[in-house]
């Protein structure tokens, strides 16, 4: 299985939210309780049973209105701070380049979801498991477009291999920057290059993205430094242990002393 | 579209929006209700095609256009009267397709005249316009006399020269709010983009001069030469999955299927009729007959034509005034299959009193909708209302047989792909059934008025059959039981022996269900996909395509090839079926010249006059009135757009102050204490009402669908950030919008996509609120049409949801 | 309040001294017991080829239930003996750990010769030697640090994203050192020839004079005046 | 279908299950083997959109005769396998809890629905209509006739008092039968939401 992307034009997005339910109708995620949140916005984050949704930002500058929208789901990164967190070794990158959650391993213990730099994977306290965008691994495995992207209408989501779908976000674009200047590609450097893929029309921070988002450094600390460090350290304490109970067997220091 | 064109339909297709140069939508918010239309747009848009948004609100539409203009709400004609006037003035118009395809050089009736407001003809005390004086100087042959060139003070081009020279950019800037600069822009824009397209929906039609609006953009689609042409034409994006075809099957009180005008009193005979509209019906309608009661309809009876009811000319029943009349109490029963009217139809106080006049309604609906228990709406004594309401569970589109016409006019079939829930049972079974039972209980009856129910031909099997009845509406050859093979059969077949239910669609199912084919294969590369179910009339795919050749029958545009005369076979031939008269009569025959063969000038019509074509030149020798061919279709309210002031209006019309409001428009004054009218000085804002994407007209399905009440869970009101602060609130906090009919509370969504504008140089507020709410469903909420007016379009009876005059406070 | 330190003769064996009072051994057993309790349920998390072993708590789930609980205990029984009762002895040691003499680094350059069973020559010591204040503090700083990272993991969404992230490295961090510390301190009270005589200390309380006076002097010596004193 | 947290695992352990249970997601294992899809051993019907007038196709997943996935139709020229947010989520009215499923009376003045057979419920109806046929039956219109000046009486023969609200969004050959039952019953006051 060649490595996926699926390029996200928000030049075409219309925020229909379109691709929201057939998410969740695929996933068979029941519906939550919501409330206008700003602009035509209802879902506020991501939630056990929501796991892509879009969000509304209102730019007005100088008589002119910037109504971007994006869709929000997990980026599938190359390089994904979950699967370096997880306690159960429950979260794998398939050859395709989704990053998927074995639920049968996953304990709901919740370091996913603290050491994504998108605030993605959330943990259903119910199930003690965590959930997040499974990038419909079970249909792009079968040949199948992701739902989401099957139901889009505008062509602003677009499925293919890594090598020419990254070519046809450059094109487009450098179509999109004659008339949007910042217009940027979000996820071909960050996070080890994304599955998921945006071309921006405007600079991260406006969307509340994160700049560059790498690993966090406290993540990277926990699993390479202190795990094996700490392993260092316990293995060397226990076997001082043992030395030093040899140690002083050889001595005779056992021998039964009248003291 | 029927008094510009002569069909009342979209005129090219979804797909075809790929070809367009240039988008002008307004009057629409594609993006929300019609999302598949942004698929081809950007396709179009990626091989750089410019889109221009003319809408109240910045809408998710707008977030893609490149050129955006807020106008304030029921103003459109002032700068589209703008931009025709800049088109003439300048020369922007495609000359020669001006000169043979439209009628701009027939000659104005000398009587006819345009003062201060109002057209000649108006009879101030019945509020209508005779329309006698709109016609054409007729020559000794009865057809329109020629000017020689457009300059010719009479021609219709002269017409509308002087008509719209009061509409410069400036005079357009006060009244809409638009500044001319950017009216200019778009009109340099939409005029430079070669062919252009102008989506619209009922942003445009919903409004007290809808119809003029829909003509102004015909009047500039001829003039730049846009009709009949792929990536062309004027795109009317229709509400819902089958309104093409529930207007072709006239659910309509004046009409009878295929558009045919429905009898009135005085049409005692066939004959009768065809004097009122025309020869060009006789057949349509004989052949209706013969569908209806097969052998009962013969020569001799007159084809049983007094079996059909005769409406009162002088009685208006359209949608909104029917309710009127329930209310008055003439209604005892009524059937009401698949709307929902207690939240659709405006200033619903009407029709909450109206449905308890009922003595039994009979709902067919999936879910209880609102019209279904209005006895039990929050705030009525169902004690009090004494109508038995009967509800019939229905099957849903995937639970039944049957064909939906979409906007492109394509008839597509679908197969039942589930059994129905429970005891649900398609709409047609429910029909069926009730209709047999009727005739059962008029068995025997030798009564004259039974005659129809015992001679109708009603036979569609033990249970209803969708097929037998589409296998109707294409018609049979009755002189040996076969199904008309094509339109073309159709046509050639004399009276009488050719039955049909509804023309337009002869052909639908002619060798084979050409409704069910799926090949979707598109050689063109135009997006035509003409072997894909069938789009009627005869599969023409963009209509009027004869005005995409010139004068010798050769395409204008060889990027966008249609149709061709092929000389060599003699005959029209093509990617697309010719929308022609004959297709063996060439560019050089009159009927080759026709690219508007529905119209009876033949040619596109700047000026709607009263017009028909073929009255004989000898008056007939039994003395009986002379019957044309085929008439024009007229607009009540005038032959040529004019700009007039919503009926709630924050301002006085500028270019006619003494006659501000359109003078024809239908109020609904019957009931005062319902119908109760705003003044700008207590509601001094503008409302305009429409749907968003999550939800799908009154949400009677969507507001029971969780996934949809997740994205959108309650109904708002957008408005201006200097709005909020001047009412003293911020996003989300609840307001009270109140009209002089009603007041709902909502949630506020404060944002930049609403600005303050100036209307004569007076600061004014626009308020949106989307309306697919009512008190039923798993997600109930206020219905905005407790504020919204019952004013209607003279003509087509559409009501002014799009404006009206609220107040709005902090809740 | 004086220190109440008897030296109980029992003609039979060798003198004793009251090292360790009932309060400070309740608290350091109580300490330990949650201690471990905590890093067995703990290890499930720690790495998965741990998780079969949760099956002893009844699964995953439950441990992870377990260790929250004993969470509770550790921080909270411990930190009441440093109020309830007569808690001096307990601020006695803090303030003596916090309090590194010379003689305390001496004792910790001879540890590790003393740890492998040779002879460091050390000063004589006080109540608690260098090795044991060095104990005692990553014990003080590890459940300090522990419990705070602990308390953040588990309310994590009422802490910003960025503080939870850090909880998780030193909550481990501290987990490491404190388990390195006990592997020491157990062999020592249990293995270590010389310094096991300290264990019944942490039991009955008290421990030999011979014991006190070869690896506490000062501290025998002091006791011994007041002794006198009485 | 409206699945319910419980239900969310049994009842996708087609798509989750398959994902996390021994069936499916063992990565490595899976890997190899290739996901188990859904919609494996169910029949793929096209069908039309309920709502606005794209017209758009839409694909139904039916096994069994249950409905387990609804899409849109790749095939399709308009809209190519793409739905808008509300085609997206027409599965959920196949079962919904809410649908109407059988015929039901409100009797006048009462507060409430009582259910009723569908022989009762049509029997009722086509009496009905006969009765209000008969009562408000008008044969002829008395006008002025403009020339002659004396009154004319032109047969026109309507049943009065019958209205009939068609829809949109029934199906042609339903409007069609609404279209004809209403003019040979009498009635020419069929109207519906849609202009002309």
């Amino acid at each position: 299985m060649t490595r996926k992307m699926i390029l996200v034009d928000t030049s075409k997005c219309t925020g229909c939210k379109a691709c929201t339910v057939a998410c969740k109708e695929w996933n068979e995620l029941p519906a939550e309780k919501t409330q206008l949140v700003t602009s035509y916005q209802t879902q506020k984050d991501f939630s056990p049973k929501t796991w892509t949704y879009v969000t509304f930002i209102e730019k007005y500058k100088d008589q002119t209105m910037n109504f971007l929208m994006r869709k929000a789901q997990c980026f599938h990164c190359g390089d994904p701070a979950c699967l370096k967190a997880c306690s159960s070794k429950a979260i794998r990158q398939t050859e395709s380049g989704f990053v998927v959650i074995d639920h049968k391993k996953c304990i709901g213990c919740g370091y996913c979801t603290e050491n994504c730099p998108f605030g993605v994977p959330k943990v259903d306290q119910t199930l003690q498991k965590s959930f997040k965008c499974t990038g419909c691994i079970d249909r792009v495995e079968n040949n199948l477009k992701p739902a989401c992207v099957q139901t889009c209408q505008t062509g602003a989501l677009m499925f293919g291999d890594y090598s020419d779908l990254l070519g046809q976000a450059k094109n487009r674009l450098s179509e999109v920057q004659k008339t949007h200047p910042q217009a940027q590609l979000y996820g071909e450097k960050e996070m080890g290059g994304t599955t998921y893929v945006y071309l921006l029309m405007d600079r991260p921070e406006v969307y509340g993205l994160p700049v560059n988002p790498t690993i966090p450094l406290s993540l990277t600390l926990w699993k390479d430094v202190v795990r094996p460090v700490g392993g260092i350290a316990v293995g060397g304490a226990a076997a001082a242990v043992v030395i030093g109970v040899f140690a002083n067997i050889v001595k005779g220091s056992y021998r039964s002393k009248d003291d | 579209m029927s008094p510009s064109f002569g069909r009342g339909a979209m005129t090219n297709s979804w797909s075809d929006l790929q070809n367009a140069e240039v988008f002008l939508i307004a009057g629409s918010n594609c993006a929300e209700n019609h999302p598949i239309a942004m698929k081809w747009i950007n396709r179009a848009k990626e091989k750089g095609a410019k889109m221009i948004v003319v809408d109240p609100r910045f809408t998710r539409t707008a977030s893609k256009a490149d050129l955006f203009a807020q106008i304030r709400p029921g103003t459109d004609i002032a700068y589209l009267g703008a931009i025709i006037n800049y088109i003439i003035e300048n020369q922007l118009y495609d000359r020669n397709y001006v000169l043979n395809y439209t009628n701009a050089l027939l000659k104005v009736a000398k009587d006819y005249k345009f003062e201060d407001g109002v057209f000649s003809g108006y009879d101030a005390k019945s509020r209508k316009y005779a329309v006698t004086s709109w016609g054409y100087q007729l020559g000794s042959d009865n057809k329109p006399l020629k000017a020689d060139s457009l300059e010719d003070p009479d021609s219709v081009f002269s017409k509308l020269k002087t008509h719209y020279s009061r509409y410069t950019f400036e005079t357009a800037e006060k009244i809409t709010g638009i500044p001319a600069v950017k009216i200019k822009q778009i009109a340099d824009t939409f005029c430079e983009g070669k062919p252009g397209t102008i989506l619209y929906a009922l942003g445009m039609t919903q409004h007290t001069t809808g119809t003029q609006g829909i003509r102004a953009y015909a009047v500039i689609q001829l003039l730049l030469g846009n009709i009949g042409k792929a990536g062309g034409g004027i795109n009317a994006l229709r509400g819902e999955p089958n309104v093409q075809g529930s207007t072709d099957m006239a659910n309509l009180f004046n009409n009878l299927p295929g558009y045919l005008p429905h009898p009135i009193n005085t049409d005692q005979s066939i004959r009768d009729y065809q004097v009122r509209n025309g020869s060009v019906q006789e057949k349509p309608l004989v052949a209706l007959l013969k569908a209806w009661f097969g052998e009962h309809a013969r020569k001799d009876n007159d084809f049983a034509f007094s079996y059909l009811p005769k409406i009162n000319p002088s009685v208006n029943a359209s949608m909104v005034k029917l309710f009127e009349m329930m209310d008055k109490g003439q209604f005892k029963l009524a059937f009401n299959f698949g709307s929902n009217s207690l939240v659709s139809i405006p200033n619903r106080q009407l029709v909450r009193s109206a449905l308890t006049k009922l003595d039994m309604l009979v709902v067919s609906d999936l879910f209880e909708v609102e019209t279904a228990q209005f006895w039990r709406e929050p705030g009525v004594k169902p004690a009090d209302i004494n109508t038995e309401v009967i509800m019939f569970p229905a099957a849903f589109v995937y639970e039944k047989d049957g064909t939906l016409t979409n906007s492109s006019r394509w008839i597509q079939w679908k197969n039942a792909a589930l059994k129905p829930l429970g005891e649900a049972k398609p709409d047609l079974e429910i029909l069926d059934s009730l209709f047999k039972r009727i005739r059962k209980l008029y068995d025997g009856s030798t009564d004259a008025k039974d005659a129809p129910i015992l001679n109708a031909r009603w036979d569609y099997g033990e249970e209803a059959s969708a097929l037998k009845v589409l296998q109707e509406l294409n018609g049979y050859d009755e002189t040996n039981g076969k199904l008309t093979q094509s339109l073309a059969d159709y046509l050639k077949a004399s009276v009488g022996t050719v039955s049909t239910g509804c023309w337009i669609y002869a052909g639908v199912t002619g060798n084979g269900n050409l409704a069910a084919r799926r090949k979707n294969s598109d050689s063109t590369g135009l997006g035509l996909y003409k072997d894909w179910s069938f789009a009627w009339p005869g599969n023409i795919r963009i209509l009027y395509n004869r005005a995409s050749c010139d004068e010798k029958g050769q395409p204008v545009d060889d990027k966008r090839k249609l149709i061709w005369w092929d000389a060599a076979n003699n005959v029209w031939s093509g990617n697309d079926g010719p929308d022609v008269v004959d297709k063996t009569k060439g560019p050089d025959t009159p009927e080759g010249k026709q690219s508007f063969r529905m119209n009876p000038e033949g040619a596109g019509r700047l000026f709607a006059a009263n017009y028909m074509s073929g009255l004989p030149v000898v008056p007939s020798a039994d003395g009986l009135p002379a019957i044309g061919v085929r008439p024009a279709g007229l607009c009540v309210d005038g032959p040529m757009p004019e700009f007039y002031e919503p009926t709630e209006s924050p301002t006085d019309n500028l270019l006619h102050p003494k006659v501000s409001k359109s003078p024809v428009a239908l109020i609904l004054s019957s009931s005062p204490e319902i119908q109760k009218m705003g003044k700008a000085n207590d509601f001094p804002h503008v409302l305009t009402t429409y749907g968003v994407v999550e939800h799908f007209c009154a949400g009677g399905i969507t507001r029971n669908i969780p996934w949809l009440n997740e994205l959108m869970p309650e109904p708002f009101a957008e408005l201006s950030k200097n709005l909020a602060q001047k009412i003293g609130i911020k996003e989300g906090d609840m307001v009270e919008v109140s009209s002089a009919r009603g007041k709902v509370t909502v949630r506020a969504l404060v944002t930049d996509r609403l600005q303050t504008y100036k209307v004569n140089g007076k600061e004014t507020e626009t308020i949106g609120m989307p309306w697919s709410w009512g008190f039923a469903s798993l997600s109930p909420g206020p219905s905005t049409n407790e504020l919204t007016i019952a004013a209607l379009d003279p003509g087509a009876g559409t009501p002014e949801y799009k404006v009206c005059l609220v107040n709005v406070r902090r809740a | 309040m004086g220190i109440n330190t008897q030296t109980k003769k029992k003609e039979s064996q060798s003198p004793k001294i009251l090292r360790f009072t009932k309060g400070e051994r309740i608290s350091h057993w109580v300490h330990a017991l949650a201690f471990f309790l905590l890093l067995f349920t703990g290890l499930g998390i720690l790495n998965p080829s741990f998780q079969p072993i949760m099956n002893v708590f009844g699964g995953i789930q439950i441990a992870r239930l377990i260790h929250r609980g004993a969470a509770i205990v550790f921080v909270v029984i411990v930190g009441l003996m440093f109020v309830v009762g007569n808690p001096s002895h307990h601020w006695e040691w803090l303030k003596s750990v916090f309090k590194f003499t010379k003689s305390d680094w001496q004792h910790v350059r001879a540890f590790p010769k003393e740890f492998f069973g040779g002879h460091g020559d050390y000063p004589p010591q006080d109540k608690y030697n260098g090795g044991e204040k060095i104990n005692s503090l990553i014990t003080i700083f590890g459940s300090f640090f522990i419990t705070l990272s602990g308390v953040v993991m588990w309310m994590a969404p009422w802490f910003p994203a960025g503080l939870v992230r850090w909880a998780y490295p030193v909550h481990d961090l501290s987990m490491f050192m404190m388990v390195a510390a006990s592997l020491g301190h157990i062999y020592l009270g249990v293995l270590h020839p010389d310094s096991r005589a300290a264990l019944p200390g942490m039991f009955s309380g008290y421990v030999s004079a011979k014991f006190a006076r070869a690896h506490h002097a000062l501290w025998y010596e002091r006791v011994q005046n007041q002794q006198q004193k009485l | 279908m409206d699945v319910s947290r419980r239900g969310f695992l049994k009842l996708s352990g087609l798509s989750i299950a398959a994902l996390a249970s021994g069936l499916g997601f063992d990565p490595t294992i899976a890997e190899a083997k290739g996901f188990v899809l859904k919609l494996e051993g169910s029949k793929k019907i096209p069908s039309i959109c309920h709502f606005c007038s794209g017209g758009c196709g839409m694909l139904l997943y039916v096994k069994e005769g249950k409905l387990i996935h609804l899409e849109g139709d790749p095939d399709h020229p308009t809209n190519e396998g793409a739905l808008c947010p509300k085609a997206a989520s027409l599965l959920s009215v196949a079962y919904s809890p809410n649908r109407v499923t059988k015929p039901r009376r409100r009797a006048p003045g009462s507060d409430h629905w009582e259910e009723i057979s569908w022989e009762d419920a049509l029997n009722r109806v086509a009496q009905k209509t006969k009765e209000v046929r008969e009562a408000t039956w008008k044969a002829n219109d008395e006008i002025i006739n403009a020339k002659t000046g004396q009154r004319d009486l032109l047969s026109v023969n309507r049943a009065e008092g019958i209205a009939f609200l068609g829809s949109a969004e029934v199906d042609n050959e339903e409007s069609y039968l609404i279209s004809k039952f209403c003019r040979i019953i009498g009635t020419p006051y069929n109207e519906h939401q849609a202009r002309i």
